[in-house]
């Protein structure tokens, strides 16, 4: 197998709706893979439960499809467990903003060399089309009949409150720049979180590809991503939502904090327990 | 056991008084001196004030169990004999400073001036190792013990500090050397065991180094009462032995980490308490679902709810029995005492690893909270041999195995693709709904079931084989039931304590048969257990002893308790 | 029952294709035309694609169970042929579009070019209408009916689209009346039971009905299938009702906002699926230390995790019997059909509210989804009337009351306060540690357990009084174990079916007695209930129906295996 | 009873630490209750497990103390099922951010017109010192051996990045300041945010009274509150932190858009049930 077959799995039947904007980030992915050489071998894709979710499923590489909003800890925890893997959490707004919200607070603090890709159709897709968290003020829905009333959830800004290492914002209707970005977030050191704007076909028919097109727009070419507080100022436009990369913040990550001895990226598989130290701890306790 | 094989000296004050200080000082200086001991202790859920106890049962053999009886008492606050009251009698020597802990008329106290004696060598922090002079001087111990130990003790302070807690603790000897020598206060026990090669661990290291032994090199954890000490101890190592040791921002977290941890070949436990546990249990389905090994260690404490976070209770056995939506096999561990609380911990992960399913180790309060000397834990019991495989192109996770345990391949291990899929799946991990497909994964699933039978753990019986009454117990009650039986000592009365709980061994049916009469000890108040016997073994439990205020059973009231059930026939 | 007094019409094609219209406009017409008429679905958990299939029974009484025998088959895409063909035999009749259907040699069709006909009349869409007329040929039904019907059923759109909806639906009339009166297909069946005072509705519908009718003014709840039908409909009529539906941010948040509202004075619900309630058996356990009432709606599907999030099963009365850590009572009601699923709904807040305690309403995908014609609901057999005090100024929330219910007052109502804690608490909700008063605090929650037993239904005894072998089912069963056992008709077979699971009615032991063999019918792979009829009853089942693939039993495969047991002897 | 005895309970026996900052809390909040004339029976205090959770047992008024991490979701309830009550949920810095934390989030979205007081000693107080998420880099703790390494929580600018109707920060030791914000924080019509520094005199020796005193400042007179970005910049200042009104942005409640037919304040349980309305529903069905 060789380019973008390589990621090419063998299930075709794939269970998204005809149009969908998952079929564009699933076409990229595969090949910002292949550009940045990133064996399937290496590669762990991380999700939880939703259309978006499913994503790992069209994919060849590892893959851990775990529970509803909670794969960030499954996700850390593997890349801690073994740092020499690529390792990618990848799931819909509802799994990663509404019940996994603890988890993406938390998992920016910690910093993780992850990368979190969140498929933002503002709805619930596969429940049929209840509010998500990004789902904008007056939304209607079968179960928000009068419209969305909550403030909707910026992703963008509460990243960047929590002082996050990379925070991007993509359209999947633009190819060639969220591969762009997307390449940039998985070489980043640290964790980085690709928002990407993605259409919802038969549950939302606000937010549709035309929409977006004409609500987004990219950072300028001079837009200075160290600067947290003028990121997070653009981060507040919702008139025309920006793309591009609004904050850089390289830092230690969660792998460089372990308590390990070695200081290696030595996976814990390949560790052997010291019986040795164990026997020598057993016997201060005489 | 009389007050020649045994003295309970019993500790109480406010929280933030350094009882612990003393009871670790005692504890190390009594086992130095040849003697079994053991230490346990009641607490509330506050960091200051408030009436807190700690028993200390110096043993001519080893004993670790909970009495009632106080022999010597040492009151730190006013508040403190009020709080014991129930347990002091007129056997109970009470010695403390009489101005402090204003004792009634009708309970005399031997007035020793701690904090005076303190003060006098400069600071009232030394009153707690002026004390500890005191119960060495009182049992007649070796004063050059006594300056060692308290070197060894406070080995990290300054030279200062050291110097100034063996002044009082010298001081507090001769004040102790002097009662026992006037005849006032006598203490006669010799110690029958050897000890010296034994170590002193709590439940919670004993868990934690269990976990060790058993090659856990992933923890991940919010604090609870009382599951939080595996935690500390786990972290205080985590250099030392190359672990991962991490506070997660809650239960919900820890457990999915933890089972990342474990697909990404680490080997990983979680630890909490019944609350915490709650909140995992979706993470307990998935592990079923994914086949992952799992170590979740349950320290119980009384519910529903909050309850009371620092009292001990044993019943969270349904819940862990049956947490998680959906049917997958699970085994559940529950350690009789410290000794097993190691060896559980250490089997769990090779259990986990081997079959591919969560495994519990269900601690209490009462178990993680006692102190007491065992035998040195042997590292040899439990092999730790990973099974993951090396992979190869075609490899696939689920693969329909007979006895339904798929060989367990881990990214970046061999050249194959490792899947797991938390909706149903075919043999590569990716989800179907193939519904036939899902019949035969439900039965690979639940295959395992029947082999995790075949390799459980009888129960032990403890006593006469002729028994015609057996004594039923699990967890940590197996000490306080074994002291009872012995003081009973009856021929026709035995024991049987499940440290395996589940699933139970099927050759348990011969002990149970063989009684004409089963009496069932719960730290509960439905009886748990008694549901479980009678699930599995059809078997019914004629008398239960249910005990359910927070504290473990005594070994009187245990004792008591059986033979009203006997003689009431 | 024979194809005169039942016909099972199949429709099978993609999600999004439009099934659901044809089901729904179907049953309408039906309905209307005098029959009982019943409907349930098998679909796959995705948007689009996919073979998904809905069974319409038109019957001469009225049925409510699923059968595998398809009379006639509405293929609409390619693969509905394949995914149905175990369940096609030589008396199917097909009829579709030949060309988009591919047919195998062996498999005649009856080609009706549905989008051809459509297309005519102006768009591919009206091709349901099509297919509507020709059932309603088909079945003799009178043209000036389904004209009506249409009418009713498309009202809200606009006059065009009823008029070609009209047009399409007499083309596909004529079709289906030229079939039958040329005998090549004829369905004679007639209506024996009166339905026009009949409603329709399904299963989530009747269970939000039935909360309605409890007084539910409260209901939080994550989406999560199939439990979402019920919030969709409260959220539909919350306006109108004036009660508060709230989308939750997950589900602890769910359980924990119904906990709040009943505290102040709402009466609360949460509607999830096992995954889902997994997350709030902590806030169950909070439930019942704070003595809350709550209703808790579990649409079983499919575990462990997330399973197969469309499909049926009855695996979580395990977890619902024992979530929440720490021992407390609760009440289990699994509604039977569509009536039950109402009335239990609306018990369910009466019992909480009377008891104190959570109570569950546990159905499935099977129950929730499917639709039928039941009486209309009475809206007196359960009483609502909140059992809320008014304070007074020494009013404490716990006071220790002999059967255990204290009288609950809520903020706002009256010159009390009202103070609740997860802790253990005092009479007046304030945290303590006297362990003594812990004692009586969790007597006192328990009582209401023997309080509840005294209230339980008993379970219903279905056919013969005199029988020898019980068939012993609970929930969605109830409705084909019926059909199944008439179907059977043999005087020594009865059926005994559980609506309120737990705590069981004592007076069960009765009629599990006196039957000399008990079978067992559950949809799930290891015998949940056969569990607990023997921890209740110490009841021993001799033989277990299991089926865990996904789908609910069919009448045929449960008179087929009950058959094979009485003849095996 | 008058006066700030109004709200003295029968208990006693408070099992906080001599000296921790939870006394002036407890203390500040009776005064304010007293001030703003809010009647015990008009009052629900609404907390979850800790130290600070354990302050409605010591106050003489309605309290739910429920879970912990879990006052929030019932604090908007009980304000939702009667809107006469005046609702504070509070609780300390491990649960409200940390078990806590997607509740934080999403109640703010939501907007109920209740206070949430977080009593801010960086620290897990009652399970005997470990980090909490406030806890600064470094802190050294029986767990975190080597130092906190994660990015500190900062609750502050997360609810400004939420847009959060009212964001404060006091200090426990400034008695004046704190009672003047509490009062504007309870007297908001929206949710309310009050992050109260409180010093854990027992396991965070680090952030002292002293250090406290030191470390904060307050923002000044002529501040501007309704600037979201402005406000942003300040919520980043570590060196000192700054006390006061961060920002204030009213807007509509939950309880507002809840879908009530009548629009009244009128709690739920003076509501019948409408069976005139099901009768006319179930007809529908027919
Ligand atoms: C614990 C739990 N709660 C609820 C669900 C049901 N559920 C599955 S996917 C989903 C939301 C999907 O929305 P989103 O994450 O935005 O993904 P999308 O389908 O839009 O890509 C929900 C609520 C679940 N599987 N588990
Ligand atoms: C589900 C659950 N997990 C853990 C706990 C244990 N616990 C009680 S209080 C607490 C943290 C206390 O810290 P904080 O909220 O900052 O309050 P403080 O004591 O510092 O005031 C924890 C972890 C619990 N009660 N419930
Ligand atoms: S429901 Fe929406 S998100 Fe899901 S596959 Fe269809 S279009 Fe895509
Ligand atoms: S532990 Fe800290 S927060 Fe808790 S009462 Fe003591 S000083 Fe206060
Ligand atoms: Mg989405
Ligand atoms: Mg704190």
């Amino acid at each position: 197998m060789m380019g973008v077959e390589l990621y090419q799995n063998k299930v075709t039947d794939i269970s998204w709706c005809p149009g969908c904007g998952n079929f564009g980030i699933l076409k990229l992915l595969k090949e910002t893979f292949h550009e940045l050489n990133i064996k399937p071998e290496e590669l762990v894709m991380v999700s939880g439960i939703g259309q978006a979710a499913k994503t790992p499923h069209y994919l060849r590489c590892h893959f851990f499809n775990g529970l509803h909003g909670r794969a960030l800890p499954a996700a850390t925890a593997i890349k801690a467990a073994n740092p020499t893997l690529t390792v990618i959490a990848e799931s819909g707004d509802g799994d990663m903003y509404g019940e996994g919200g603890n988890h993406f607070i938390h998992a920016i603090r910690r910093n993780p060399n992850i990368t979190n890709i969140v498929h933002n159709n503002m709805v619930y897709g596969l429940t049929k089309g209840q509010a998500s968290p990004t789902s904008e003020r007056g939304f209607k829905t079968p179960v928000q009949l009068y419209g969305v009333a909550n403030e909707p959830f910026n992703p963008i800004a509460v990243a960047l409150a929590l002082d996050a290492s990379f925070v991007a914002r993509a359209y999947v209707g633009d190819a060639t720049q969220t591969k762009a970005i997307l390449k940039q977030a998985i070489t980043h050191r640290g964790y980085a979180l690709v928002d990407i704007l993605q259409p919802c076909v038969t549950f939302n028919k606000h937010n549709t590809y035309q929409w977006f097109r004409e609500h987004t727009y990219y950072l300028e070419d001079d837009y200075d991503p160290t600067d947290r507080v003028a990121a997070f100022a653009r981060a507040l436009e919702t008139e025309r939502l920006p793309l591009g990369v609004f904050y850089i913040h390289p830092k230690a990550t969660f792998e460089d904090h372990l308590s390990m001895t070695d200081g290696q990226n030595e996976p814990l598989f390949r560790k052997e327990p010291d019986l040795a130290k164990l026997t020598e701890l057993l016997r201060t306790k005489q | 056991m009389g007050k020649n094989e045994s003295v309970s000296i019993v500790l109480c004050g406010e929280a933030g008084q350094g009882i612990q200080t003393i009871e670790a000082f005692l504890i190390r200086l009594f086992k130095a001196a040849g003697y079994p001991v053991f230490a346990t202790k009641e607490y509330m859920s506050r960091i200051r004030g408030g009436s807190n106890s700690t028993e200390i049962r110096v043993s001519s053999r080893p004993v670790a169990a909970y009495v009632d009886r106080i022999d010597l008492l040492i009151p730190l606050d006013a508040d403190a004999l009020s709080h014991l009251e129930r347990r002091i009698t007129s056997n109970t020597i009470i010695l403390g400073e009489a101005a402090k802990i204003k004792p009634p008329e009708h309970r005399p106290v031997i007035d020793i001036p701690f904090s005076r004696i303190a003060a006098e060598i400069g600071n009232p922090i030394y009153a707690n190792s002026v004390a500890g002079g005191v119960v060495a001087g009182l049992f007649g111990l070796d004063l050059a013990l006594v300056t060692e130990e308290i070197e060894g003790f406070f080995g990290v302070k300054s030279p200062d500090i050291i110097q100034k807690n063996k002044e009082a603790a010298v001081k507090g000897f001769h004040l102790g050397k002097e009662l026992r020598e006037t005849g006032r206060v006598v203490f006669e026990i010799r110690p029958e065991a050897a000890v010296s090669d034994d170590i002193i661990v709590s439940g919670s290291e004993a868990v934690a180094l269990g976990a060790l032994a058993g090659g856990c090199n992933f923890v991940a954890a919010y604090p609870m009462s009382p599951g939080t000490g595996v935690l500390t101890i786990l972290a205080q190592h985590a250099r030392e032995f190359a672990i991962v040791a991490e506070q997660a921002e809650d239960e919900i977290s820890a457990v999915n980490m933890a089972l990342g941890a474990w697909y990404a070949g680490a080997r990983a436990m979680v630890t909490t308490s019944g609350g915490g546990f709650a909140l995992m249990t979706e993470g307990i389905s998935l592990a079923g679902m994914i086949e992952s090994p799992l170590v979740v260690h349950v320290a119980q404490r009384p519910g529903p709810a909050t309850g009371l976070p620092t009292r001990t209770e044993q019943a969270d056995l349904d819940l862990v029995l049956y947490a998680g939506h959906g049917e997958f096999p699970r085994i559940i561990l529950a350690p009789g005492n410290l000794s097993e609380a190691f060896y559980v911990a250490q089997k769990a992960f090779q259990l986990a690893d081997e079959y591919q399913v969560p495994v519990f180790v269900l601690t209490d309060q009462f178990l993680v909270d006692t102190y007491y000397n065992v035998p040195r834990f042997a590292l040899d019991r439990v092999s730790i041999k990973p099974q993951i495989v090396e992979t190869t192109q075609d490899y696939r996770r689920y693969v329909l195995a007979p006895d339904g345990i798929s060989p367990r391949g881990i990214p970046g291990y061999g050249t194959g693709l490792v899947g797991v899929d938390s909706d149903e799946h075919d043999e590569a991990g990716h989800l179907t709904e193939d519904l036939e497909l899902r019949v035969r994964m439900q039965q690979k699933r639940m295959r395992k079931l029947e082999a995790i039978r075949k390799a459980a753990d009888r129960p032990k019986l403890m006593g006469n084989e002729d028994y015609q009454t057996l004594v039923v117990g699990w967890g940590s009650s197996m000490e306080v039931i074994k002291e009872a039986l012995a003081e009973i000592d009856r021929p026709e009365l035995a024991g049987l304590h499940f440290t395996w709980v589940y699933p139970p061994a099927p050759e348990a049916i011969h002990y149970l048969r063989q009684a004409e009469r089963i009496i069932m000890v719960e730290n509960n108040s439905t009886g748990q257990f008694v549901k479980l016997l009678h699930a599995e073994f059809g078997v019914a439990v004629d008398h239960r002893i249910l005990k359910y205020n927070g504290l473990p059973f005594s070994v009187e009231e245990l004792v008591r308790e059986i033979v009203t059930i006997l003689t009431e026939e």
